[in-house]
Formats: C-alpha cells, sequence, structure tokens
C-alpha cells in the first residue's frame, strides 16, 4: 500500500464532496450532479470520473473488480486496480459474482448483477444533447424544461438518411420517465440491462465533471420510435471461437494465418470461467 | 357577445428591461418614448391586454420598437415577461395563468398549444436538419413517437405549402427565403395547434413571393380555422389577414378595433399616421 | 490440453513503466533537482502556473519525472495538488505590494516610477551562443562573483503608482463598483455558466500557455474585437500572509507572514464605447487583467486579452464565448480527451460497424 | 474516543447509499455510531451522519430544543456554518416532538436547472421497523416495501406537497435512537395501506 498519500488517495474533503454529490445523483436518477472534479494520477479522459467515484465508495471489506471494454487485462483496467489497490489494499478479483464494487470502461459485465454490488461506469461525454447543442448553458436548460425532442430529432434524421436508426454505443436512454441520459458508451447490446437491475448503477465523468447514477430497479428505457423500436447489436449466428457461446457481445478478429474474421466473447472473464466449466465437465467425465 | 370560450386572454402584459428607478416605476413615470433617460430602463410592453377567439386572426401593428414582436416574445415564452397573466382556453380551459407555471409546463405548454413563424427562419429551424424533421420535430416535441405517422404528416404539410416533393429531404440551409418562410409555417401548423403566432412573415420577401406567403396562410387560416395572432409592420399584410388589429406605440396599446374600422376611422393620431401613409 | 488463460496485460504495463525509466536514465547521469529549479526557470513557472501550485521544488521534481514534459509535469502536479489538505486561506494579495524586479508600460513614454527593465530576453538577439555549450560551473561563479562586485545603489523598497490610476485619475477608465465577495473557486465547487469573474480569472490563470496565448493571438489578429495597450506589465515577488490561527487580533499586525511567491501581473487597457447618457457614445478605457505564478509575460498578457474578451461578450467571435474558452484551455483536460483516443475503443467500433453495415445492408436491399 | 474518521465515515456513507439506492431498507449504523462520545448534545446517528457528510463547504440548519448546544458542537466538529433553513444543505430536525412539516415547507426544493440543491433532512423518529402501514414505491423498490415511521404523519402531506413537482424536492434520511436509518429520497412515493 503506497502510504505517502491518504486511504483511497484522496483527502477527506473530497470524498465527502465527492459522497454528498453520489447522495444526490441517485435521489435524481439520470440527472447529472456538477461536482469538483480533482485532477488525478491518471488522465482526464482515462477514467477519472469512475476513478473518483471508485475512491470515494471503497473501504477495507470491499472486493474490486475492473474492466476496460470487456477485459480485466486491458491497459486501462490493469492502471485502474493498480492504483486503487495500492492506495487501499483493497482485495480484487475478475469474478463479477464476487465484486461488491465494479468499475467498467464501456461494459456492464455479462453475468447478472446483483443487489448490493455497485457498479461504476466511466463517462467521457455525459452530455446526450451536446450534439445538437454545444453550449452547456443551453443543454442545461433543455433539461430543466425536459426538452428532449433534439435527441429523438437526431434519430428521426438518422431514419430519414439510412432508413434505420444508426447510432453505435452510447445510444441514450430515458430514466425514470424524466431525464434523457447517455449510458456512456457501452454497445446498444447492454442497454437493456440498464432497466430494472438491482444493483446500482453510478456514472462519472471526471473531465465534464459530472456525476449520476440509475437507481437499482429504475425504469430505464432506450429512445427509439413505435415503428422503429430500438435494436442491439446483431452478431447474426456468430459464436465464440473460444467457448462457443452465442448471444453474448462478440469481438470481431482476423486470424492472422488465414486471413478470415473469426469471433471472441468480448467478456474475457465470463469466457474463461465457461471455459472452465466446460475443462471440469470434461475432465469429470 | 361572444358564445365560446377565448383561445387567448393576455391581461395587463409587460416587460422591462432594467431595474427601473424612482423617476420612472412610480405612478406619475416620465419616459422618454418607451425608456427612462436617466437609468436607461427601457419599458417594452406596457400593460398590454387583448382577448382572441377561435378562427380569428388579430393583427398587431407598430412601427419597430413599439413592442410588438416582444408581445409574441413573451407569449411564447422566448422571453419572461416582466409581469401579466396570459390564459390559453385550451390549457386548464383557461383557468390557469400560463405565466405562472415551471418551466416545464411552459416547455410542454409551447410544445403542444402554440406554433410560431419567426421573421429569421435561422431562429425557428435547425438549417443542418432536413425538411420533413423540421417539420416532425415539433410532433416530437407533442409526444408522437411514431416515424411513419409523423413522415406522412410532415411531407403533407410541406406539399401544402408547396415544397416540392424531391426537395422535402434537403435541409432549409439550402433554401431560398420563401421557402424557408413556408417550412417554418408548416412547422408551426405540424401538431395542429388551437393557436399559431407569426412574426414579421414576410418581411424581407421579394413582393412577388410576399403575396404568395400571404396567399397560403390565408387559404391555411380558412381551412383549419387555427387562431392567429399576427405581428407586422405592414398594414397592408395586416389588412388582407387579419379580423381585427391592435396598434401599438413605445410598448403601449393605443388602439384597437375590427381591422376595417381602423383603416376607415382611426382614432388615435398615430394610427391615422399610420393610415395616412398605407394610402 | 487444459485451459490457459490469455494474459498479458499487466506484464506487458510493467516492462513498459520500466523501459521508460530505462529511457530516463540510459545516459548515466540523473540530473539534480536543484540544477532544474535553478536553471530551468522559465520551464519551472510554467509548470507552476499551469499547476495551479506555487512550489518549486515539486515542479522541479515533476519535471524530473518527465523528462521535461510541461504537459506530463503539469499533470502530476495536479494529481498531486489533489491530495493536499487546505489549512488555511491567504489573505487577499494586493498587486500593489509586490517588490518590483520588472516593471513596463506601453502607454506612456515616461511613468511615475519610472520603466524598470529588469532582467529580459526581450531586447537580445535570439542569435544561439556556443560559447555556451562550454559554460560550466566555475564559469558561472566567476560571472556572478564579478557581478555582484560591481558598484550598484538600490532604489530601495517603496510601492510603485499603478499606470491604470493616472488614467483613472483622468475619467477616462471605466470604473465599476468595488467588489470584495469572496471568490468562487472551480477547484472545489466546478466551473458552471453564465460563470463568475473570478472563476473566469482562475481558469485563465491556470490555463495552458499554449492555449491561451493561441487565443489571446486570435482575439487580436481578428477573431475578437479587442485592440489593447499594455498599461502596465509587471514581475515580481509578493508576499503571502494568513490570518493568526490562532485568532487573535484582527489586524494585519497579528497576520502570519509565509513568504512570497513571483509573479507576473499585466493590466492591459482597451477602448470601449459606452452610453454617454444624453442619447450618444463616448470612449473610455476598460481594463484587462493577466495574472500567473513566476514568470510568464505573453501568457499573462493574453489573459488580459481573454479576460477582456469574456467581459464583454460578442456573439460573433469564439474568443468572447466563456464556454469556448473556459473549457478548452485546461492542460490536464485538452492533452487528458486528446490522449484518451489512445485506449482501446473496439467495443464502441464494434457497436458501429454494425451500424454501418446494417445501414450498407439496407441500401443495398432498396 | 475510539472512533475511526476515515473508515468509520467510509462504512457509514455506504450505509446511507444503501439506504437511499433501496429506500425502505433499513440500515444499522450502530457499529459506528457506538463509538462516539456519548457526551455529544445530538443523537449519535444525526452526529455520525453529519460528520460523514458535512464540513467546511457546507450549511446546515438545527431544529431542537436545545439548538445553539446543537449547533456549537456541530459547527466546531465539521466546519459547517449555520445558516436560515431555507439556504441550508442539510437540516436537523431532532426530537419527534419537532414541527417537521413546517421545516419539509420551508427547507430549500431546489429548481429545474440545479434539483441537486434540494435540501437533505435528517428527521428523528421514535422507531423504524419493516413491515409497516406505509407503503413505498419507486426507484429502488422492486415491486414495493413497506415500513413504519413512528412519528406524527403530518410530514407526509408536507413532503407530498414539496416534492409535488420532479425533480425539485427534499431528500430525508429518518434515525431512531438504535442509530438505524430509513432513507426517503424525493422520488420514493410513500401511500398509507389502506
Amino acid at each position: 500500500m503506497n502510504s505517502l498519500y491518504n486511504y483511497a488517495f484522496f483527502d477527506e474533503g473530497s470524498k465527502r464532496e465527492i459522497r454528498r454529490a453520489i447522495l444526490k445523483a441517485v435521489a435524481l436518477p439520470g440527472y447529472q450532479v456538477p461536482f469538483a472534479s480533482r485532477e488525478m494520477p491518471i488522465a482526464r479522459g482515462w477514467g477519472t470520473g469512475g476513478l473518483q467515484l471508485t475512491l470515494s465508495l471503497v473501504g477495507r471489506s470491499d472486493v474490486l473488480k475492473v474492466i476496460d471494454q470487456g477485459s480485466d487485462d486491458s491497459v486501462n483496467a490493469v492502471n485502474i486496480r493498480k492504483f486503487v489497490s495500492g492506495t487501499t489494499g483493497v482485495a480484487v478479483t475478475e469474478d463479477a459474482r464476487e465484486a461488491t464494487i465494479i468499475q467498467s470502461r464501456h461494459r456492464i459485465p455479462e453475468s447478472p448483477l446483483r443487489e448490493g454490488q455497485v457498479l461504476v461506469l466511466q463517462v467521457p461525454l455525459p452530455e446526450p444533447l451536446r450534439l445538437i447543442e454545444p453550449s452547456e448553458y443551453k443543454t442545461k436548460r433543455l433539461h430543466a424544461e425536459r426538452d428532449y425532442s433534439g435527441a429523438y430529432l437526431v434519430l428521426f434524421e438518422e431514419i430519414q438518411r439510412y432508413g434505420r436508426v444508426a447510432t453505435g454505443a452510447d445510444h441514450p436512454v430515458e430514466v425514470h420517465g424524466r431525464y434523457v441520459m447517455a449510458p456512456s458508451p457501452i454497445p446498444r447490446f447492454d442497454n437493456p440491462k440498464l432497466d430494472g437491475n438491482p444493483a446500482l448503477i453510478l456514472l462519472g465523468a471526471g473531465r465534464e465533471k459530472k456525476i449520476y447514477a440509475v437507481p437499482p430497479y429504475t425504469k430505464v428505457r432506450s429512445l427509439d420510435f413505435e415503428d422503429q423500436p430500438f435494436r442491439v447489436e446483431d452478431f447474426g449466428s456468430a459464436a465464440c471461437g473460444l467457448c462457443g457461446a452465442s448471444g453474448v457481445y462478440l469481438d470481431e478478429l482476423v486470424d492472422p494465418s488465414t486471413g478470415s474474421k473469426t469471433w471472441r466473447c468480448n467478456d474475457t472473464s465470463e469466457c474463461a470461467s465457461r471455459r472452465r466449466a466446460s475443462q471440469e465437465a470434461a475432465d469429470a467425465s | 357577445m361572444r358564445p365560446e370560450r377565448f383561445l387567448l386572454k393576455v391581461d395587463s402584459l409587460s416587460k422591462s428591461y432594467g431595474e427601473g428607478c424612482p423617476r420612472c416605476s412610480g405612478p406619475g413615470a416620465t419616459l422618454d418614448r418607451n425608456h427612462c433617460r436617466r437609468c436607461g430602463t427601457v419599458y417594452a410592453v406596457r400593460g398590454v391586454s387583448f382577448e382572441l377567439y377561435p378562427g380569428e386572426v388579430l393583427g398587431i401593428v407598430g412601427e419597430s420598437g413599439s413592442g410588438k414582436s416582444t408581445v409574441l416574445n413573451c407569449l411564447y415564452y422566448d422571453t419572461v415577461a416582466s409581469s401579466g397573466s396570459v390564459y390559453l382556453g385550451s390549457y386548464r380551459e383557461g383557468a390557469e395563468d400560463a405565466l405562472a407555471v415551471s418551466a416545464q409546463a411552459k416547455r410542454a405548454i409551447r410544445n403542444e398549444l402554440l406554433g410560431k413563424v419567426y421573421q429569421d427562419p435561422v431562429e425557428g429551424l435547425r438549417m443542418k436538419f432536413s425538411a420533413v424533421a423540421n417539420v416532425a420535430e415539433k410532433m416530437i416535441c407533442a409526444g408522437s413517437r411514431n416515424v411513419g405517422a409523423m413522415e406522412e404528416r410532415a411531407r403533407r404539410l410541406l406539399g401544402l405549402v408547396n415544397i416540392p416533393l424531391g426537395r422535402m429531404g434537403e435541409a432549409p440551409e439550402r433554401f431560398s427565403g420563401g421557402m424557408r418562410q413556408r417550412v417554418q409555417i408548416a412547422k408551426a401548423l405540424s401538431n395542429n395547434p388551437p393557436l399559431i403566432f407569426l412574426d414579421e412573415v414576410t418581411t424581407g420577401l421579394d413582393l412577388s413571393v410576399q403575396a404568395k406567403v400571404l396567399d397560403l396562410i390565408m387559404d391555411i387560416q380558412r381551412e383549419s380555422g387555427v387562431g392567429m395572432l399576427l405581428v407586422s409592420h405592414d398594414l397592408a399584410v395586416v389588412r388582407m389577414l387579419a379580423t381585427r388589429t391592435m396598434v401599438m406605440l413605445d410598448g403601449r396599446m393605443v388602439e384597437q378595433g375590427l381591422t376595417d374600422q381602423i383603416l376607415e376611422d382611426p382614432q388615435h393620431p398615430y394610427t391615422q399616421e399610420l393610415v395616412h401613409s398605407l394610402l | 490440453m487444459g485451459y490457459v488463460a490469455v494474459k498479458g496485460g499487466s506484464a506487458s504495463i510493467d516492462a513498459s513503466l520500466e523501459r521508460l525509466k530505462y529511457e530516463r536514465l540510459r545516459s548515466g547521469t540523473s540530473i539534480d533537482t536543484a540544477d532544474i529549479a535553478a536553471s530551468l526557470r522559465a520551464l519551472v513557472d510554467q509548470v507552476m502556473s499551469e499547476g495551479s501550485l506555487y512550489a518549486e521544488c515539486v515542479a522541479a521534481l515533476a519535471l524530473k519525472q518527465a523528462e521535461g514534459s510541461p504537459e506530463e509535469a503539469v499533470f502530476i502536479l495536479r494529481a498531486f495538488r489533489s491530495t493536499l489538505q487546505r489549512s488555511y486561506y491567504s489573505r487577499t494579495i494586493e498587486g500593489d505590494s509586490m517588490q518590483v524586479e520588472r516593471r513596463i508600460s506601453s502607454c506612456f513614454k515616461d511613468i511615475p516610477g519610472g520603466q524598470v527593465l529588469g532582467a529580459s530576453a526581450d531586447y537580445s538577439h535570439r542569435l544561439i551562443d556556443p560559447a555556451l555549450g562550454a559554460e560550466d560551473d566555475a564559469a558561472a561563479r566567476a560571472f556572478v562573483d564579478g557581478y555582484l562586485s560591481r558598484p550598484f545603489s538600490p532604489r530601495g523598497w517603496a510601492p510603485y503608482p499603478r499606470v491604470t490610476d493616472l488614467l483613472a485619475g483622468d475619467g477616462l477608465l471605466r470604473l465599476f463598483p468595488r467588489d470584495d465577495s469572496g471568490p468562487d473557486d472551480v477547484t472545489k465547487e466546478g466551473l458552471s455558466f453564465p460563470s463568475s469573474r473570478s472563476m473566469r480569472l482562475q481558469v485563465l490563470a491556470r490555463g495552458q500557455t499554449g492555449a491561451v496565448t493561441a487565443l489571446g493571438y486570435a482575439s487580436l489578429r481578428g477573431y475578437g474585437a479587442v485592440h489593447p495597450t499594455v498599461a502596465e506589465l509587471r514581475f515580481g515577488r509578493l508576499p503571502v500572509y494568513v490570518a493568526n490561527p490562532e485568532g487573535g487580533g484582527e489586524g494585519p499586525d497579528d497576520d502570519y507572514y509565509l513568504g512570497f511567491i513571483r509573479a507576473t501581473e499585466v493590466e492591459t487597457v482597451i477602448p470601449v464605447q459606452v452610453p454617454d447618457g444624453s442619447g450618444g457614445e463616448r470612449i473610455e478605457f476598460s481594463v484587462g487583467y493577466g495574472f500567473c505564478f513566476g514568470r510568464n509575460e505573453t501568457k499573462a498578457i493574453a489573459m488580459s486579452l481573454l479576460d477582456y474578451c469574456l467581459e464583454y461578450k460578442d456573439e460573433r467571435y469564439p474568443t468572447h464565448d466563456e464556454e469556448f474558452v473556459l473549457l478548452h484551455i485546461d492542460s490536464v483536460e485538452a492533452t487528458g480527451f486528446i490522449s484518451h483516443l489512445k485506449l482501446p475503443h473496439y467495443v464502441t467500433f464494434q457497436s458501429s460497424l454494425d451500424s454501418a453495415r446494417a445501414t450498407a445492408k439496407g441500401k443495398i436491399d432498396e | 474516543m475510539g472512533f475511526d474518521m476515515i473508515h468509520g465515515c467510509q462504512a457509514a456513507f455506504r450505509s446511507l447509499l444503501d439506504a437511499s439506492s433501496y429506500p425502505g431498507r433499513i440500515v444499522d449504523l450502530s457499529r459506528e455510531s457506538g463509538l462516539l462520545d456519548v457526551s455529544a448534545p445530538i443523537p449519535r446517528a444525526a452526529l455520525l451522519i453529519a460528520l460523514s457528510l458535512m464540513d467546511i463547504e457546507v450549511g446546515y440548519y438545527v431544529d431542537a430544543a436545545r439548538r445553539a448546544e446543537a449547533e456549537t458542537f456541530v459547527s466546531r466538529l465539521c466546519g459547517a456554518r449555520p445558516v436560515p433553513l431555507e439556504e441550508a444543505d442539510f437540516i436537523f430536525v431532532l426530537g419527534v416532538e419537532r414541527d417537521l412539516a413546517r421545516v419539509i415547507r420551508g427547507a430549500r426544493g431546489g429548481d429545474l436547472v440545479d434539483p441537486h440543491k434540494g435540501a437533505t433532512i435528517v428527521a428523528e423518529a421514535e422507531g423504524l421497523s419493516e413491515p409497516g402501514p406505509l407503503v413505498l414505491s419507486g426507484p429502488g423498490i422492486r415491486e414495493e416495501r413497506r415500513v413504519s415511521v413512528s412519528r406524527d404523519p403530518g410530514w407526509m402531506a408536507a413532503r407530498a406537497e414539496k416534492n409535488r413537482e420532479f425533480p425539485m424536492g427534499v431528500d430525508l434520511l429518518f434515525f431512531d435512537s438504535r442509530s438505524r436509518v430509513l432513507a426517503l429520497p424525493r422520488t420514493t412515493l410513500v401511500a398509507e395501506a389502506s
């Protein structure tokens, strides 16, 4: 443990300010609570919002999992896990079921979350209306007056142009029937997991200085139209080349020897546990 | 008198810019036209009251700076009125002051019960979105979530205002001034509001284009019966469209009545001057 | 064959960090942070000003760790700053109390107190000096001894009058009511819009030198409505006091002196049209204010231009738009977000690919 | 005292977060509050909440019979400033006989632009238990949850009125003498079982 700094890096005053913002975020589902984001030892845009949440939450009895793009071993995940455990000595895991706090960039774990867990999502751009309105002053007022026509208009125009909604990740959602929220750049595949999730989901944008939340069991609806329903990514009949799973989010790879396209589970720890399980089953028989 | 309920009832509407001072805010206020020379406070609209009934077109005339556009801006919530009350027949049956509600309620009133055509289309349209999307936006605002239905209605309205079929997918930034105004009209009508506001809609257009836009508004009004509040500095426009007319000067309403009556027999010296210049 | 985990992230990162250390030390020498603090003063000042922490030795250490990259060093300094408890707030520091080492005005040929050129490279020829390659510690000591043995008559310390006060005396300066309310602090509350002037000044003073200079330059060149003249540029030492923490007396005599900071302060005057009260207009001068830790004259002047721009909003120019200026000049934020593009994005890119393919398919189906 | 400012406040905060995330779940702060100084002029649970969430950046208001004493104590301990009711970020209603409805009506509710400025009200109850006659629903609650809050029910109407137009409103934290806490964020609908 790095004893040059306070427990969990921050001074207690910084933690208290973030904790106050977290409680207001929970009371206002989907509303972006402004906070005095601190400069962190990792770069703005590299998960400082999520990191500040995690450091303000974490305590001795927690078990931490960190995911970047579905993987515990990606550079950003390794970096953040090392920092949090280095300043707290907290236990770490790769198993989403064991974790009490899961900090993630761009994915919600494949295995269902449970009550009492906290999922912390790193957010680069928290404002779902930024594309149609660059001014922060004005977007704050659009939220205040619940004017989300612009968000729908973007989708409508995509349908005009491409015949369907063409959003990638970060497809906007409406939370608790009130605020439209950027779910962070999770794939559309993960959007349905936001709805009625038993776990608390906290979102942190360090550079943009916003904290927001989806409390457990909260209605979350991806923006769509009656005749153009929301669609998740379609992998067709593709399955993971390692564990054989389908119906999960897949990474697309090119086999260097044959040049052909192959697929792998994006959630590497789930993939590994599936393979472990089938290995054990094979060994047993 | 009138059997039906008003569409719009405006009671002592005022709008000022500035803090005011003892010289201008007291009962015996001395103003230089509509502003106070001492403290610089501008009284853009002063105690304006009127009513508008279903199917009616009410014109507001006056020179620039007389406060007529400010009245529209206050009613469409583009600017915050300083005092006064506004009742809409279609909102809580005209029983609740639509200026005294919260910002989110105001946004809902504006999206669902009102339409507006701005003098400058840049204010009323999203110049980079397609004409269809612009018209659909107002329907989205009012809660429609059916792309097919919105698209169909948007195309029908754009047809009605003579936008060629082949250009409906284009963005207004590529349209002429007259076309832009016609897209705005289609947009204002798109969610069937009982009342729409028109602010100097033909100002800046060529004379031949002006005539076409005015004809279009007249046809639409006749067919749909939508109530209109129309602001213009041009008496000819008001004469063509408005059944009743109000005359504003320095933020005050100086005269109102049937348009014919005002044109035939103006009472206020300012109105006389206006009418004279028209003839 | 049993399952073998495909791992490597942690090991690769550790190896990368070790390699970084090797690159820093491969010449077989390690620079003394005291040398950095003593010899690379401009760099240390820049890092303190953008890092918004006045601590020369920490800034020097950060520069050593960052191999001289100001962007990295500022980053390190800011992160360190986040962990520091705030024990006291200083008394308000008035620029008038500066022990001036340099002071110039472009408004007037002669000013009360006189122009003080001080040490400046402004009047040097920027010819590279090969002789410096051979300069060593002995040469440095010899020069210093010679320099200090020369007779000089100190002026003695007395406050210099402010040039802007001269203009105010003529009634030509646009005056505002004195505002002694406490400043807003963006490191405690976060920036919100419309911003207060204290927030704006703070963000500008912490701004990345290059970004502040670039936007200040743009405002001057035509993407702004500014026609400035430097009324006064000062560099020197400012004493810092805190109130007696034990309470005690309220007067300044009971304050504790903590030390001084070196700082640059600039006031530029810019003509503005104001109503004359009888329907016409007349010209007055408004002041733009620039300040930063250490010596950084270009940044302080550029800041004074931007301070003016943000006080006088003008929709025609981005340099007069507070969100455009204030949200984009912070070193840590700008470099962080640019560099985050180096992070893996394969999940989001897969999602975009899915949409792109679907729209392409839709087109083919038609 | 045996209270650890770092880990005690962290544990208390997590319990409060748990209570706010799952309204109706009654959390137990007695382990941390038991380590606090018993001579404090305010109940231990309230003191623990103040220590965990308040500091020099915060304005608070106390409604209590021994108000001045409580304020002196809280200010000294947390550095927070006592302010008028309508400006307070945190409001403490100490004593079940105090008029909670009045405090709710007077508290800051935030506005549409900054709804997070709505106050947090920390109020004492004689007892908190589950199940009970109050039916809770809203975010954090799967279907419904039933709790009992022992104190004059006048607060319910005042709270409903204050929170009428979401997102504006106040957030409530009830505590009892056993340092148990029930959170009612503004999103929670409270009805009486028929």
